[in-house]
């Protein structure tokens, strides 16, 4: 019996070595194709799959990064700062801070404010709706309602709200990933930084109408007045073809241009309570 | 993480076979009963606890290149002993289980933990983490047996209460299949709504 | 005749994985697009030829003479580990081309159990094929081996085509992934018994 | 003048509504499932009944309370399952074993894999091959309730398939069983008393049904006429080189569930491949894979198998197999 | 933290882990042989006990190999104080599933079949595999005391005399012709006078 | 019967308008003539706010290789140049003119008589129909003296005059050929002359036996021009089809007519030839139909061009009460129209009135993989699979291997599935999308 634990120990110890030996030489021979960091770097990575970083897919953001001599512009939104630190951890660089963005719906031709001249009928998508035709209202800027951005969205941060058919966006859940923008073929959605305690003052309309016709279209447009660009101290609001637009690093959340606007196009966002402060 | 958690995540945030994934053959393939599932992942629990305790120990001195093959060796190692074991001292589990003792050393949830965790933490844990995951798996198993048992032979542990009705399809192949994928589901459905 | 029996029987009836569960992983992890099943399928008909044939000799001329038959497990899982290596060092250096299209399968083959399983199998079982039960020879081993990874490759290929089918229609969100797959492997195996017998 | 409707082109449709076509089949199934109650009697009724309303329950039930969305069993798709189904079932089977195999047919082949249109497998043939392994004892009794009709005996034993299986295992030839059961005649086979599934029961009608879906544009004859090609040829090709050996073509073309099977569900549109290239295919696998195992399998029926075999690999075939496309032609 | 991969290293780890785990696994089986040998003997010694008669002698190491049609055929004797009481032939007809490895014990006083046991087989669960079952009344309860000379070895189905597991005919033949296979055995060895003692079973 | 092979679908034809003759409608107080009638680019205005201008006089000159010639419709005085919401909403440059009299450009030959005698070159008569802003008037409005000007090394073996008509309800060409058939006849002569004198057919659908008849009698004096009666079958008239159906050539993928040795011009395009080339009349009018079962009387009316919708409904006394959509063109390719007050224009062929019974889409269900939408496609494409993977987003890999670029958008898939599934919506969007991506490969 002993024999056979001889053999034993023998066979297996010298399989072993061999093993190891060829293993060696074979290690010596072709050294590692792929750069190992890569997947310690998409470890780090939410794995969304998103693209809002614009590669396809987390692994190809990995290569990217790794690749890259400096990650620099290159920034995952849905993991934010903190992931894009802990990868640069690992690449021994330091990250560029990018401030947080949100979101920012610029339409609000709700039901309301925007009376129906047709009927659509085809496929409820955004994208089909704009091939079409100018949409089911007088206002060719404005939503059209058939929410390609909420279906875009992966974080389940965009939401259509029956009542006024707008998507609304739930700020906690959105990362900023930008599918929806892409998504949303009246380029009605704008990536804003989040703004000082996550305030925020936006003009709530794209209509490049002239002033009468985008009134007559939606009681809420912005008619281009130029009140609020003169009534702003810091210079932060600007006029182009009939829209104004703030700027949002000039922007100080003074408020000033909000009860200015004749129509109301101009909202706050997050701005501690006080009596009627309705979005919507 | 407290070593308590250690101890039950296998069972089910980290369940290596409703939520990991890993381990599919002998999930599927001895679990024709409770009784045959359960051997099986007893079975593996104990390779899980030596191979995982054995390797946190020895992971320190193992060079790079020759991690897997140590963790093979290591694991095989321990295989064949509960084989020889079983062999010598349950004869008729070996008859059942058959084939897939030895395939524990394939088994992806073995080499995974050693891989995943065991090489990175100490004895204890590991240990910890293979009695976890361990437990786990023979849960799983034994709830798929006995899910099989009950459907497809109308008893359960052996126990038979309504013998003549069993659906055949449940011992066999397919539905050793269709039980894992819509058990996968029921659990998903459960965790999730938990959390 | 007894060829044609043996591959006919690897291939449909007692497919290794619709009926042995064996290599399940893979089946389930590499199937999402036919293309790259097809590729695993290619690897592992190789390498499981290969590495039965080598553990076929090794168990005969070497495990049996020196009654350790214990050590089966050990042997053959090293033999195929380093099998797998050296494929594909010998891939990369004489055929780049092959490499590309296996290559990335190799190392996933190591921990198949399907291939130890087979391996193992054709050592412990009898086989009969109308005649006496017998073990397989030499010959009869390799071909085993290549025509359960035949029957592997069909069933993962066709797998893998309902799965792309399945990412184009309307799947509950609870079922996707992996728990339709499994209940499609189900339904196949289902439909594979039909081929039982035949052998 | 508000309030128009636009929408895309095309502004009209052609109103082949799902439900209508759903409702041909139904037609088509009518002499079928007539002659089926005149020779079963009530345990035919019974059989469909069972059938009809458990594969309508289980769906109303999965889409009202698991899956929370529309309600569409109204279009008709769970009811050809259901009569499909229950035509595929030996005539005496308990209603426990049919309710079974609706609500598998039902709730794993059909609405797991998203509800109509979705799923991979003929929900109708998940169902009897589920029972079919499951009960196999069950699933091969064919003793035959006798009918309403007193003219008409009811028929016990096993299908010509079964006996020519068991008598070939058991030594004999072709011709020893057609020798010793002379009711196996093609002509009788057509309007038939020989055991076997309920839908089995009448070629004839099984025919009729055929032709008028054929006309009424619901199918194309190509999957069914290269299952038949198939069959009779790879039978004629076998019973000549050994006639001992091998049942020929007529008996194979009209016995067991090939019509049934080859018109109406190797044709259910969800599983069959697209293009009529795909469709011959398609038809020629079954009819290969239904031959094989009649002649070497251990079960002496072969079509439910063949076309759930070849129902997992239509998403190759659609997948390599296109339809003629315009613009690719060589001009010479 | 892993050790660097230089040649020395790998060798020597590798090689030592192999030198301890194959010493563990030597020592193992060193210790498991034993009673694997008798457990695998037990198996036998079980059926073979459950097969013949009672007796005193040991019929693991009392084997004849018997050629019939050109394939050999392991016979125990069993025997008391020295005088055969009877022959459990081996034999593995083709199942459904693949070979059923079986043992038929015969009484050397009457020929008759004194019981029959599976080894071993691989047919369907719930179908065939109920040739191995145990219970009362079970398929294998109708060859107890049964004389394979005045009864048709054969399934009902094919006009003989043994009724079929329902849905099963095919497990059923093969234990069948596995049956009357150890019957043609043991009638060539009663024939041939190998056996110590002829008993009084009819021959023809 | 002459037809072409692959797919094709048989709605009902109809065709009840086809008895109405063609009569002038009354000139309206203010037309609007859209500078963007034709395909490629829009032309430039010419005249500006206060010009006065006379029936026939140019009003928009071309600005680009693709582009057309715009003639005045009505004499009178210019009082905008404003961009204006067309059919559909977008905003286009139009001319504004207050009709003022009827005054017609004093070169232009306003006698009855049929000049059938070809005197001009091929180059003025190519000078001609450019110069006449004549566009293609099957509905794709591409100007026509590109058409006619293959490439050097390309010859046009035939010359397709299409007459097919296949949009149910429209009877605009029948009419046409009904009543013009000899000016036809003249005009299909011309364009073979600047083809160099190829063969003709003109193809006309079996529902249109008159115009049969009448084509056949004008055509027999020409030995090179030949009636052909094709099957009815929709869309017979897509130029792709028709030139399978005629010369069993199929147009290569992604190529012009001219690679099948085809050129293909509408009836009208060919009457609209004889009356520039013979009469020396630019294209400032076409026959339009006004249809639908909820109108009371079926029109074929002769319309300037920038008259607007709602003046034509007016006029025609239709009652909108039971119309839900207004559709300019056919029900199968035309347009919905969005805004009524949007004008006429070169290929505006009908305007069709439909009830909601007619037209209301129904809700969409699962696509049950009958495959009728493939066996319809008239390009052998599968609409099933290009929306799935339209649907599913960013496939526009798997769409181009799957030929989306070949739909030409007839409208067959939708048509036919049983599930109301709107194949076609989407497949559009996505067939711009992967042509886009095709030509950025092209540019790199
Ligand atoms: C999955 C499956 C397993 C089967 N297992 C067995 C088996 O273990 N034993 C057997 O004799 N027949 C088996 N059969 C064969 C069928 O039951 C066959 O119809 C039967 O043996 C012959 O019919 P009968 O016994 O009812 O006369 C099996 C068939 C299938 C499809
Ligand atoms: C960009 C472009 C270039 C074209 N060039 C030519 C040309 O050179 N010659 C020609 O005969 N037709 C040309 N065509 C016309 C088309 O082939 C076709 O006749 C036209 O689009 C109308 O056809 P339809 O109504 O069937 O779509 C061109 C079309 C497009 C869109
Ligand atoms: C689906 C489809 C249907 C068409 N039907 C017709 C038709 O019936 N009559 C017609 O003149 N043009 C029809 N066309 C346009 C022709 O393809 C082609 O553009 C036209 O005949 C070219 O002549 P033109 O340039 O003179 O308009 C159709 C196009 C498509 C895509
Ligand atoms: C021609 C035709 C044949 C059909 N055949 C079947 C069938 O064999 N089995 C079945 O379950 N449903 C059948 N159906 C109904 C339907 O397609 C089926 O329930 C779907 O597979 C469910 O997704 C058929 C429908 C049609 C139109
Ligand atoms: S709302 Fe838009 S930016 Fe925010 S997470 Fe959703 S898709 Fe991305
Ligand atoms: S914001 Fe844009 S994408 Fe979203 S619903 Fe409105 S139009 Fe559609
Ligand atoms: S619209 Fe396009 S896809 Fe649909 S039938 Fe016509 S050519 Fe085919
Ligand atoms: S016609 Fe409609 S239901 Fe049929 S295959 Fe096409 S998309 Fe699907
Ligand atoms: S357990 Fe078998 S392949 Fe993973």
């Amino acid at each position: 019996m002993d024999s056979t634990l001889l053999i034993t120990v023998v066979l297996i110890t010298v399989v072993g070595v061999v093993l190891a030996i060829v293993l060696y030489f074979v290690a010596q021979k072709f050294k590692v194709v792929e750069d190992e960091r890569i997947d310690i770097v998409e470890a780090c990575l939410p794995g969304a799959n998103c693209g809002g970083c614009g590669s396809a897919g987390c692994h190809d953001f990995a290569q990217r990064l790794v690749a890259a001599p400096q990650i620099g512009s290159l920034f995952c939104p849905v993991g934010g700062n903190e992931v894009m630190n802990k990868v640069a951890n690992v690449l021994g660089q330091e990250a560029v801070e990018q401030a947080k963005m949100v979101a920012v719906l610029k339409c609000n031709g709700s039901c309301f404010n925007r009376p129906k001249t047709n009927t659509y009928e085809g496929l409820s998508s955004c994208r089909v709706k704009a091939a079409l035709y100018s949409g089911d209202t007088a206002c060719r800027y404005g939503c059209l309602g058939c929410g390609d951005c909420v279906s875009a969205c992966k974080f389940g941060a965009l939401s259509m709200d029956v009542s006024t058919g707008l998507p609304v966006v739930d700020e906690s859940k959105c990362t900023a990933c930008g599918a929806c923008v892409a998504a949303c073929p009246k380029t009605i959605i704008e990536l804003r930084p989040v703004g000082l305690k996550n305030c925020r003052v936006v003009v709530i309309c794209s209509s490049k109408d002239k002033g009468a016709v985008a009134r007559k279209a939606c009681s809420a447009a912005c008619i281009g007045c130029g009140k609020c660009q003169k009534i702003c101290p810091f210079g932060a609001i600007t006029i182009e073809n009939n829209l104004a637009y703030i700027d949002p690093s000039l922007c100080k959340l003074c408020t000033k241009c909000v009860s200015e606007c004749p129509t109301g196009a101009i909202h706050k966002f997050n701005f501690p309570k006080k009596p009627k402060e309705d979005i919507a | 993480m407290t070593k308590l958690k250690l101890l039950t995540k296998g069972i089910i945030k980290d369940n290596p076979t409703f939520a990991l994934v890993l381990g599919m053959c002998p999930t599927l393939g001895t679990t024709t009963s409770a009784i045959n599932g359960m051997g099986m992942g007893v079975a593996t629990l104990f390779v899980l606890i030596l191979s995982n305790m054995v390797v946190s120990a020895v992971a320190r001195f193992i060079p790079d290149k020759v991690r897997i093959p140590s963790y093979i060796v290591i694991i095989s190692a321990f295989v064949t002993i509960v084989q020889l074991l079983i062999q010598a001292y349950i004869p008729s589990l070996y008859d059942t289980l058959g084939l897939f003792i030895p395939l524990i050393v394939v088994n992806c949830i073995v080499l995974g933990r050693a891989e995943a965790f065991a090489n990175k933490h100490n004895v204890i844990d590991s240990a910890l983490d293979g009695i976890g995951i361990g437990l786990g798996f023979t849960l799983s198993l034994t709830v798929i047996g006995l899910v099989r048992e009950i459907l497809g032979s109308g008893s359960a542990f052996g126990w038979k209460f309504m013998e003549p009705y069993g659906m055949l399809i449940f011992v066999l192949a397919p539905g050793a299949f269709l039980v894992l994928g819509y058990l996968m589901v029921l659990f998903k459905k459960l965790t999730t709504k938990k959390a | 005749m007894e060829y044609i029996l043996i591959i006919i029987s690897a291939v449909f009836v007692n497919n290794i994985l619709l009926s042995q569960f064996l290599g399940i992983c893979p089946f389930l992890g590499v199937s999402k697009k036919v293309s790259t099943a097809v590729g695993m399928s290619a690897a592992v008909a190789f390498v499981m030829g290969m590495a039965t044939c080598v553990t076929y000799l090794l168990q005969n001329y070497l495990l049996v003479p020196l009654e350790i038959e214990f050590l089966q497990t050990v042997s053959f899982i090293l033999v195929i580990a380093s099998l797998v290596q050296m494929v594909e060092i010998i891939l990369k250096k004489i055929s780049p081309s092959l490499y590309q299209a296996l290559g990335i399968f190799l190392p996933l083959i190591t921990t198949n159990c399907a291939v130890l399983g087979v391996a193992l199998m054709v050592v412990q079982k009898q086989f009969s094929f109308g005649g006496a039960a017998h073990m397989l020879n030499l010959g009869q081993s390799v071909v085993f081996a290549v025509a359960s990874a035949i029957g592997f490759g069909l069933a993962i290929t066709l797998f893998a085509g309902i799965r792309e089918q399945l990412e184009l229609s309307k799947v509950p969100k609870v079922f996707k992934g992996v728990p339709i797959a499994l209940i499609v492997a189900g339904i196949m195996a289902m439909a594979f018994m039909g081929f039982s017998g035949i052998v | 003048m508000a309030n128009t409707i636009v929408s895309p082109a095309p502004h009209i449709h052609g109103r082949n509504e799902t439900q209508i076509l759903m409702r041909e089949v139904l037609r088509a199934l009518a002499p079928v499932v007539l002659v089926s109650f005149y020779f079963y009697g009530l345990n035919a009724i019974l059989l469909q009944v069972t059938c009809l309303v458990s594969c309508l329950l289980t769906e109303f039930l999965i889409q009202k309370y698991i899956q929370k969305g529309q309600i569409t069993i109204s279009d008709g798709s769970a009811c050809v399952t259901a009569v499909l189904l229950a035509l595929n079932l030996p005539p005496a089977t308990p209603f426990w074993v049919a309710i079974i195999g609706s609500i598998v047919a039902i709730a794993i082949a059909k609405m797991t894999f998203g509800g109509l249109g979705q799923n991979i497998f003929n929900p109708a043939l998940v169902g009897r091959v589920f029972l079919l392994i499951s009960f196999p004892v069950v699933m091969t009794t064919w003793t035959a309730p006798s009918s309403f009709f007193s003219s008409v005996d009811a028929f016990s034993g096993a299908t010509p398939l079964a006996l020519i299986n068991e008598g070939l295992k058991s030594g004999l030839s072709v011709q020893d069983v057609f020798a010793a059961n002379p009711g196996l005649t093609p002509a009788q086979m057509s309007f038939a008393r020989a055991g076997g599934s309920v839908g089995e029961i009448s070629v004839i009608a099984l025919l009729i049904g055929f032709v008028y879906l054929l006309v009424k544009k619901v199918i194309k004859p190509h999957i069914t006429l290269s299952i038949w090609a198939t069959v009779i040829l790879m039978s004629g090709i076998f019973s000549l080189c050994d006639p001992t050996a091998y049942t020929g073509p007529l008996f194979n073309l009209f016995t067991g569930g090939l019509m049934l099977g080859s018109i109406f569900m190797a044709t259910d549109y969800v599983t069959s491949p697209m293009s009529n290239k795909g469709m011959i295919i398609f038809g020629i696998g079954i009819g290969v894979l239904t031959m094989l195992i009649r002649y070497f399998g251990a079960y002496p029926e072969g079509v439910s198998f063949a076309i759930l075999i070849m129902n997992m690999v239509v998403p190759l075939i659609n997948k390599y197999c296109k339809p003629v496309r315009y613009g690719y032609k060589k001009n010479k | 933290m892993a050790a660097k991969s230089t040649f020395t290293n790998m060798v020597l780890s590798l090689g030592s882990i192999c030198l301890v785990c194959s010493a563990l696994l030597g020592i193992a089986n060193n210790v498991t042989a034993e009673p694997i040998a008798q457990a695998t003997l037990a198996k036998i010694n079980d059926k073979i006990s459950y097969v013949v008669p009672s007796y005193d002698n040991n019929p693991s190491d009392n084997v004849t190999m018997v050629e019939v049609d050109g394939t050999e055929y392991k016979v125990y004797l069993a025997s008391m104080s020295d005088k055969v009481v009877g022959y459990a032939i081996e034999v593995a007809p083709t199942g459904f599933g693949g070979p059923i490895s079986m043992i038929v014990g015969f009484d050397a006083e009457n020929g008759n079949i004194y019981n029959t046991a599976v080894i071993s087989h691989s047919e369907t669960p719930g179908l065939g595999d109920k040739i191995a079952s145990n219970e009362q009344g079970s398929f294998r309860d109708q060859f107890i005391e049964m004389n394979p000379a005045s009864n048709k070895l054969s399934v009902r189905k094919d006009g003989g005399d043994i009724d079929a597991i329902t849905a099963a005919t095919i497990s059923s033949r093969a234990f069948t012709v596995g049956v009357s296979t150890a019957y043609k055995v043991y009638l060539t060895l009663v024939g041939s006078g190998d056996a110590d003692v002829v008993s009084g079973a009819s021959k023809k | 019967m002459i037809t072409f092979k692959i797919g094709g679908i048989h709605p009902h034809d109809n065709k009840i308008a086809k008895n109405a003759a063609i009569e002038s409608l009354k000139l309206p107080n203010k037309v609007a003539i859209s500078m963007a009638q034709h395909l490629g680019a829009p032309a430039t205005p010419i005249v500006t706010k206060g010009d006065s201008v006379v029936v026939g006089q140019v009003i928009g000159e071309p600005s680009g290789f693709i582009s057309g010639f715009v003639h005045s419709s009505v004499s009178g005085t210019v009082v905008a140049v404003e961009p204006r919401a067309d059919i559909v909403g977008n905003m286009v440059t139009h001319v504004v003119i207050d009709v003022e009299g009827d005054i017609w450009d004093e070169s232009i030959d306003r006698s009855e008589g049929l000049n059938s005698n070809i005197v001009a070159s091929q180059d003025a008569i190519l000078a001609k129909i450019k110069s006449s802003g004549i566009v293609g008037m099957g509905g794709a409005t591409f100007p026509t003296h590109v058409k006619l000007c293959p490439p050097k090394d390309k010859k046009a073996d035939f010359l397709l005059i299409n007459g097919a008509e296949c949009e149910p309800y429209v009877t605009a060409d029948d009419r046409l050929m009904r009543e013009k058939s000899a000016c036809i006849a003249v005009g299909t002569a011309i364009m073979a002359k600047v083809l160099g004198g190829c063969k003709s057919y003109i193809c006309i659908e079996e529902n249109k036996p008159e115009a049969i008849a009448a084509m056949t009698a004008a055509c027999s004096k020409y030995e090179n021009i030949e009636v052909l009666k094709l099957k009815k079958k929709y869309p017979q008239g897509g130029e792709k089809q028709l030139i399978d159906a005629v010369t069993k050539h199929q147009v290569p993928s992604g190529a012009l007519p001219i690679e099948a040795g085809c050129v293909v011009q509408n009836v009208a395009t060919a009457f609209a030839a004889y009356e520039a080339v013979q009469k020396n009349k630019p294209l400032i009018e076409r026959v339009m139909t006004v249809t639908g079962q909820c109108v009371a009387e079926q029109k074929n009316y002769l319309v300037r061009f920038g008259t607007p919708l709602s003046y034509i409904l007016e006029t025609s006394g239709c009652n909108l009460e039971n119309a839900a959509k207004i559709i300019s063109g056919g029900p199968m390719m035309g347009k919905a129209v969005a805004n009524i007050e949007a004008t006429t224009q070169k290929g505006s062929s009908c305007l069709l009135m439909l009830t909601k019974e007619q037209t209301a889409r129904m809700p969409i269900g699962n696509c049950i993989r009958c495959g009728k939408c493939a066996d319809a496609c008239p390009m052998g494409l599968e609409p099933w699979l290009l929306y799935k993977l339209s649907e599913n987003g960013n496939q526009f890999d798997a769409l181009e291997d799957n030929k989306i670029f070949d739909c030409i958008e007839c409208g067959c898939c939708t048509f036919t599935c049983p599930s109301f599934i709107p194949l076609l919506d989407i497949i559009r969007v996505n067939k711009v999308e992967v042509m886009k991506i095709i030509r950025n490969r092209a540019k790199k």
